[in-house]
């Protein structure tokens, strides 16, 4: 039983994950930019102005990638979170704890893009349109999670109390996001939706699918370095930290 | 099961002694219902339209008053601790404690609802909505407080924590409950928003004791 | 080819402030973000290197 | 005296089950066991290869200063905290493993009042023993709460009691609860001279009965007997 996830616990040891994410992050960033100028090139310069809303429909290739990975970053969270619970590794709970802030930012942008989009196309800031208004409880979760980590001093208690509170998120955000939508039908608010665009060309897709490509890379990139810090910062007293060649110099 | 209904008993009881705890959290809900009509204004269409959203706002806040002393005195006076090493399993002392909490606070604001209803000039078959609708939501409110309650036991500004963690995830309740009685005053009837808070309750009465009871573990460790 | 002038791309349509101050602050967030979190990365290292110039000159 | 026995000692299971075929014939008369215990608090390292073994009849005084990490070792002796490293064992199991039947076993009394202000002596007696799915008596309760000289306030609000009395209440638990492991954690803080008495005699009764205790004090111990580690 132990044999079989010894190879597992290496990786997710910080000591070995902490030079593996050192690593990976210019890769990461590298593809960030790659990625990145093709996709801000084929929303700007290839994509074709659209037939309703004019050039303002522009901010889709940033709004939905960024409603896209607030949302998935929830998911990895607390599927990091749900992992330290069940197998105790100490990396858990540093990746859930270092995805938070990037997710929170990203939930920030859906929600800021959302409102630049409305105001040219339904004439105001905000509208309690379903989606919109489950982002903006999105962000709410994820700022109580920060929250929560913040108000704990050890560091093993917030990241089994974080953990706790992304999985009973992960139940509720489904039941939240339903929960308003139904709740937007029955008021007949203005729910002009994202895809409901009808000239929803094949490029404007490619566009927005790249981007959202780029907004991984980014995430995963922000998230190792974050990481990087985290597990210093907890691990300040090990051996392994005092011999870091970056330590030593 | 015995250990269940003495847990019950023995919260009651603290609460019957310290009965001024719990009509002021049944003070505060009359009080920000009524502050409402003088915010907004006595014309009796518009008020009688905001009521439910009013009054199911007013009970999340009256809830959350109560909420955090669900564990904290526990854990202040060292009981929590003889709770957790209890031979009986600590989940069902959870499940005991969050009954207890709705019998203090949930209950009494599903009695007081419809006096308050009439203020605002809401129909005797929309009040006993509203009652259903109060009679399946506070509980929901008190198992999903408690969730919350234990992961901000004995945390640094845990009483502002609390709010932040638990009033998100109210949201639901709040959409179905003041839903079912909108719905049934312009006609739509109530049944689906109470069958869903109906499913809602019954999904949290088997999840929340559970992750309380994980929550309070690591409070205590 | 969608823009005849770069005025004309920056003005987008008449939505310049809508598409601009969507981009630009999407932009800002992810500029600073990484930075913040090399800060982070710069601020410990710096104390870790502090405390093992301290546990020399103690062992001194 | 007598009554408190005819009181405590009826209806009680034998306490440690006679020396059974159960245990591990190495350690054939310790039921506690503990090896290379090691506890963390923050980055602190507060003990590490810490073991011992105690049998029927045996009572532990842990001893060191302030933060040494008494308290610690307590709570992860009753799972209340996992240890870093190291292992307890109760009667040959890992408590982790045995959860409900070692906290069935074991009584717990830590520095907190764990008394409800708002509820009588009586009340906070027959409560504790409901929650852990013991119904008490009357007599019991009585002569639990007499023993140790709570005579006439019974029915008195515990926040009107003074701290010493306070505590008395708390240690009446000891009498009413059947439990082979008393775990205290400085269980003579707040008793008068007469107080102290009474519980090292409970305490020696208990140990003489078959019982095993593990208590902390950073005073020397009023009773004769017993190991002591050092921290």
């Amino acid at each position: 039983m132990n044999n079989r996830f010894i190879n597992w616990f290496r990786f997710a040891s910080p000591q070995s994950f902490y030079p593996l994410a050192g690593k990976m992050i210019p890769w990461f960033w590298g593809l960030t930019a790659i990625f990145g100028v093709v996709g801000l090139w084929i929303s700007f310069f290839v994509a074709p102005t659209d037939a309703v809303q004019g050039e303002g429909y522009r901010i889709i290739f940033i709004h939905v990638p960024a409603s896209w990975m607030s949302m998935f970053i929830y998911l990895v969270m607390a599927a990091w979170a749900g992992l330290g619970l069940a197998l105790n590794t100490r990396l858990s709970g540093m990746m859930a704890q270092a995805l938070a802030p990037t997710g929170a930012l990203m939930a920030f942008i859906s929600l800021w893009t959302g409102a630049f989009w409305g105001k040219p196309m339904w004439g105001t800031w905000w509208v309690w349109d379903a989606r919109l208004t489950s982002e903006l409880i999105l962000f709410f979760l994820y700022i109580g999670f920060i929250a929560l980590q913040a108000a704990i001093d050890d560091a093993r208690r917030a990241d089994k109390a974080g953990a706790i509170l992304a999985l009973v998120g992960v139940v509720n955000v489904p039941i939240i996001y339903f929960s308003v939508k139904w709740w937007n039908t029955l008021h007949q608010g203005a729910s002009v939706s994202v895809m409901k665009s009808p000239s929803m060309a094949q490029t404007m897709l490619w566009g927005m699918l790249i981007m959202a490509l780029c907004f991984w890379m980014y995430s995963i990139a922000v998230a190792l370095m974050r990481v990087r810090a985290i597990i210093l910062e907890r691990e300040t007293h090990t051996e392994w930290v005092k011999e870091l060649p970056e330590v030593k110099q | 099961m015995s250990a269940l209904l003495a847990i019950v008993r023995r919260d009651l009881l603290i609460a019957m002694r310290r009965k001024s705890e719990v009509l002021t959290a049944l003070f505060f809900f009359i009080i920000v219902v009524s502050l409402f009509p003088l915010g907004i204004g006595p014309e009796p269409a518009l008020l009688k339209k905001i009521a439910p959203g009013i009054l199911w706002v007013a009970a999340l806040l009256s809830t959350m008053l109560s909420l955090n002393r669900l564990f904290a005195t526990d854990h202040a006076d060292g009981t929590l601790e003889q709770l957790v090493l209890s031979p009986t399993p600590l989940g069902l002392l959870v499940a005991g404690k969050i009954m207890a909490h709705w019998l203090t606070s949930g209950l009494p604001l599903v009695l007081l609802a419809p006096v308050l209803g009439l203020q605002f000039d809401l129909e005797p078959s929309a009040l006993g909505v509203l009652v259903g609708a109060l009679l399946l939501g506070t509980p929901l409110l008190s198992l999903i407080g408690s969730i919350g309650a234990a992961l901000t036991l004995g945390v640094r500004g845990g009483g502002v924590l609390l709010s932040l963690l638990v009033l998100p995830l109210y949201i639901p309740a709040l959409i179905f409950g003041a839903g079912a009685v909108e719905a049934h005053i312009s006609g739509l009837g109530a049944s689906g928003h109470l069958s869903l808070l109906a499913a809602l309750l019954a999904l949290a009465a088997f999840f929340a004791p559970w992750a309380t009871t994980a929550a309070l573990r690591i409070s205590l460790e | 080819m969608n823009w005849n002038s770069p005025a004309e791309f920056f003005a987008m349509g008449g939505y310049a402030l809508y598409v601009w101050g969507s981009f630009i602050v999407c932009a800002a967030i992810m500029v600073m973000e990484p930075m913040l979190a090399k800060k982070r990365q710069r601020d410990i290292l710096r104390t870790l290197r502090r405390e093992r110039i301290a546990e020399e000159l103690d062992r001194q | 005296m007598a009554d408190f026995f005819a009181a405590r000692g009826a209806g009680r299971p034998d306490r440690i089950p006679p020396n059974s075929g159960t245990m591990q014939p190495s350690m054939s008369a310790s039921v506690l066991s503990v090896s290379d215990l090691a506890c963390v608090r923050g980055e602190r390292r507060l003990f590490s290869g810490l073991g011992f073994d105690l049998a029927p009849g045996e009572w532990l005084h842990v001893q060191g200063e302030n933060g040494s990490g008494k308290t610690t070792l307590l709570r992860a002796l009753v799972g209340l905290s996992h240890p870093a490293e190291g292992e307890i064992r109760w009667r040959g199991e890992p408590i982790r493993q045995l959860g409900e039947e070692y906290r069935q076993e074991l009584l717990y009394l830590g520095h907190h009042g764990a008394v409800k202000e708002e509820l009588t002596p009586l009340e906070n007696l027959r409560l504790a023993a409901a929650l852990d799915g013991r119904t008490l008596d009357d007599r019991e309760t009585l002569a639990a709460l007499h023993r140790f000289g709570l005579k006439g306030r019974e029915e008195l609000p515990v926040r009107f009691l003074s701290a010493g009395q306070k505590r008395r209440v708390l240690l009446a638990r000891l009498v009413t609860r059947n439990a082979p492991l008393w775990v205290l954690d400085e269980p003579f803080t707040a008793l008068d001279v007469k107080a102290v008495d009474m519980l090292s005699a409970l305490i020696s009764e208990h140990v003489a009965q078959g019982g095993l205790a593990i208590l902390t004090s950073h005073q020397a111990m009023p009773m004769p007997g017993g190991k002591a580690i050092v921290l």
